[in-house]
């Protein structure tokens, strides 16, 4: 430690030294804290390293990209990524250590790889989605009803954006002569104040909520770069927590933005943002000439049905009349048929009593002269039997008498043997009526004897 | 005239009589045969009576039936 | 005269009479031929007295068919 | 007048009375000829209302049917 | 006046009371004539309405028309 | 006024239950023909107010479209 | 002050419940027309709607910015 050393002869120890212990090429990763291109279009950007905490910066460097190469490397990026080469992002470029005794230790990019650059801004966007969706955010602004008639507009823009004036004269053009109200929030629509200057506007659009139908957030055209202003997770929250429709018109072809995302509707130009809410407008009315010519159709429907029906009843009213007075007609001719039917059934029944009553007549008298007649027979019969009877009972009685004489009679006596005793002419039936020696005179048949009675005998016999 | 008055009942009574006299033998011999004979001749009668009538009423009942 | 007068039923009670006495054998042989043409004598009369009715009917009869 | 004043169910009672009576045969045959009569002339006035009656309708309904 | 107090109704009511009775075979035939007269008269004035109505009804159809 | 209470509605109930009167052939025949009338008139009216009404709709239509 | 509280959205509200009244059928002839006509009112208006300029939102919005 005896030799001094100059400050240049320090330096360009220094630089010979790393010159020797770093003589490759590097592929660095870093986060361009600055970046600035001078006149000469020289790129001059610092770059740092954070701590995972995303706050703290852990290592810093200065870098440097030549005019020849940048040109190059800036379109090259551009192309590829659809970001230009700004404070945040995050790169991969290949460097060469460089120490220069003036300007100290600064790193030469030759070149950048810009692959590196989409995946690190995809997984941070992806980041912020997954948050989103985590916090069950992510479609809440989708979910709010599209107003049918979108006619009065906030818009969040910046006043001499292209994409503004687009947006204006198409909406005010529109040939069907709608008219929208519109008014403009303005503010930064790129760079650090973009996220910020956003919420700002949506807040104060969300204090006269009423005021409006939907919230339109337009970029002006043309401008490819820059999108990943609209990826910040705050902006987005901002449009999922929004009470109204919010419609972006950022102006990409690519990708979309978180902010689209999230958004109720998202459109890639101001113009398609203009002619989608004439169409909204337009569709409402359309919507509106239908219903109203469906209501004339189905009114000229019920009309119909009702004419139809009257026509019925009209067709009906005579012929149903006629019909009923001709079954009328009927009955009565029917009555009339029932009544000489039953009249004449009557007539024939009654006329039933008396040719009963003649016939039955006829029966009676006959029989009553039959009963008479027989009866008269009868009679006849009886006084003929009767007197038979008379004679015969007195010509019995007669016979009788005569037999009972002929017994009775003397000779016939005599004939049979016996005698009649007489004892002075009267005849004896006794023997106590003579006594011995009376003379008796006995009769017989054929003469008569003189008798004295010699004696008397009991009967003892 | 006899006919006239010739009753056919009084006839029969007195043959009876007579039959009851003569068989009562109470009679003497000599109206014994009197009374036979009277008999008999009310007997005769009777019965010319009787076939009179009977010719009489079946000359009635001719013309009836 | 006689025929106005003449009553079948009364003729029919009385030839009944007739006959009961008939029948009796009370009656005296010699009213008998009396009785009888007494009887016969009615029974004729209503006989005639039928075939009058029967007459008239059927002349009223032959009327009515 | 009697013909107006004819009433055929009064009519077919009393015929129906008369023919009790012959049918009985309690009638004296006097007054036979007489009910029979009478019921025969009641039976032709039943039988000409019948005809009458029948005839009115016909020509009632004549012009009608 | 007759036809304005003429109802339809109550004549059909009539009518078919008149048939009834005179179905029933309960009616006197003596009133039969009479009934079928009425009966008659009730079944020409019905025609008669009936008729009218017809026209009536075909003037109103001619206005409809 | 008549025109002002007019309700469609209640005529077309009204004409249907004339026509089910009608056809049922429970109808009166002495209202037949004021019923019948009645069914016209309130038809002619149902007419007219159809005709109206749809005059209506195509105007208010007409200026729209 | 009509022109303040008129919604287009309750309008069309209001406009499709005339059409699902009309469509269901139970509209009565009667309250057609009212309906119709209520709806091309509404109809109008939003059409008005569209197209006429509000001053007063204008203003309210200048306010705002």
């Amino acid at each position: 430690m005896t030799e001094k050393l100059s400050l240049t002869e320090l330096q360009l120890i220094i630089r010979d030294s790393l010159y020797l212990a770093l003589p490759d090429m590097y592929w660095v990763i870093a986060e361009i804290s600055e970046i600035k291109e001078n006149y000469a279009g020289h790129c001059y950007l610092e770059l740092i390293e954070k701590y995972p905490d995303e706050k703290n910066v852990r290592a810093r460097a200065k870098a440097i990209i030549w005019s020849n190469r940048y040109r190059f490397l800036k379109s090259f990026f551009e192309n590829i990524t659809g970001e230009s080469l700004m404070e945040g992002l995050k790169i991969l470029v290949k460097t060469k250590v460089e120490y220069h005794e003036l300007y100290g230790l600064s790193l030469v990019i030759t070149d950048i790889d810009p692959v590196f650059t989409i995946g690190e801004m995809a997984m941070k966007r992806q980041l912020v989605i997954k948050k989103l969706e985590e916090e069950g955010v992510f479609s809440m602004n989708k979910e709010i009803d599209f107003p049918a008639v979108p006619q009065r507009i906030a818009i969040i823009s910046s006043k001499n954006a292209a994409g503004y004036s687009d947006f204006i004269n198409q909406l005010t053009g529109n040939s069907s002569g709608y008219i929208f109200y519109t008014a403009l929030i303005e503010t930064a629509m790129q760079g650090t104040e973009t996220e910020q200057g956003v919420i700002s506007a949506l807040d104060k659009i969300a204090l006269n909520s009423d005021l409006f139908d939907l919230v339109v957030i337009i970029r002006g055209g043309g401008s490819q770069s820059d999108l990943s202003w609209f990826d910040s997770y705050n902006i987005a929250y901002h449009v999922t927590q929004f009470p109204l429709p919010v419609i972006t018109g950022i102006g990409h072809d690519k990708d979309m933005s978180v902010t689209d995302m999230v958004a109720n509707r998202a459109l890639k130009t101001p113009t398609a943002v203009a002619d989608f809410l004439i169409d909204c407008v337009a569709g409402a009315e359309n919507n509106l000439i239908e219903v109203s010519s469906e209501i004339t159709d189905i009114s000229r429907i019920i009309i119909e049905k009702n004419r139809n029906r009257i026509e019925t009843s009209r067709i009906r009213l005579i012929p149903l009349s006629r019909i009923m007075i001709s079954e009328i007609k009927d009955r009565l001719s029917g009555n009339i048929i029932e009544i000489i039917n039953i009249g004449k059934e009557h007539i024939i029944r009654a006329g039933l009593a008396p040719a009963n009553q003649e016939s039955r007549l006829v029966s009676a008298v006959k029989s009553f002269s039959s009963g008479k007649k027989s009866v008269l027979e009868r009679t006849i019969q009886n006084l003929t039997d009767f007197t038979t009877n008379a004679l015969d009972r007195n010509n019995i009685r007669v016979a009788g008498l005569g037999n009972t004489l002929s017994i009775l009679k003397p000779e016939n006596v005599l004939k049979r043997g016996y005698t009649i005793t007489s004892f002075n002419g009267r005849i004896l039936k006794k023997s106590d009526q003579v006594k011995t020696d009376d003379l008796i005179d006995t009769q017989f048949s054929d003469g008569a004897v003189k008798s004295r009675i010699l004696g008397k005998f009991e009967m003892g016999i | 005239m006899a006919k006239k008055e010739f009753s056919f009942n009084e006839a029969v009574i007195e043959i009876e009589d007579i039959l009851r006299n003569i068989e009562s033998g109470d009679l003497d011999i000599d109206k014994l045969s009197v009374e036979v004979k009277r008999a008999s001749e009310l007997i005769k009668q009777c019965q010319k009576k009787l076939r009179s009538t009977e010719e009489e009423i079946n000359s009635i009942f001719k013309d009836m039936v």
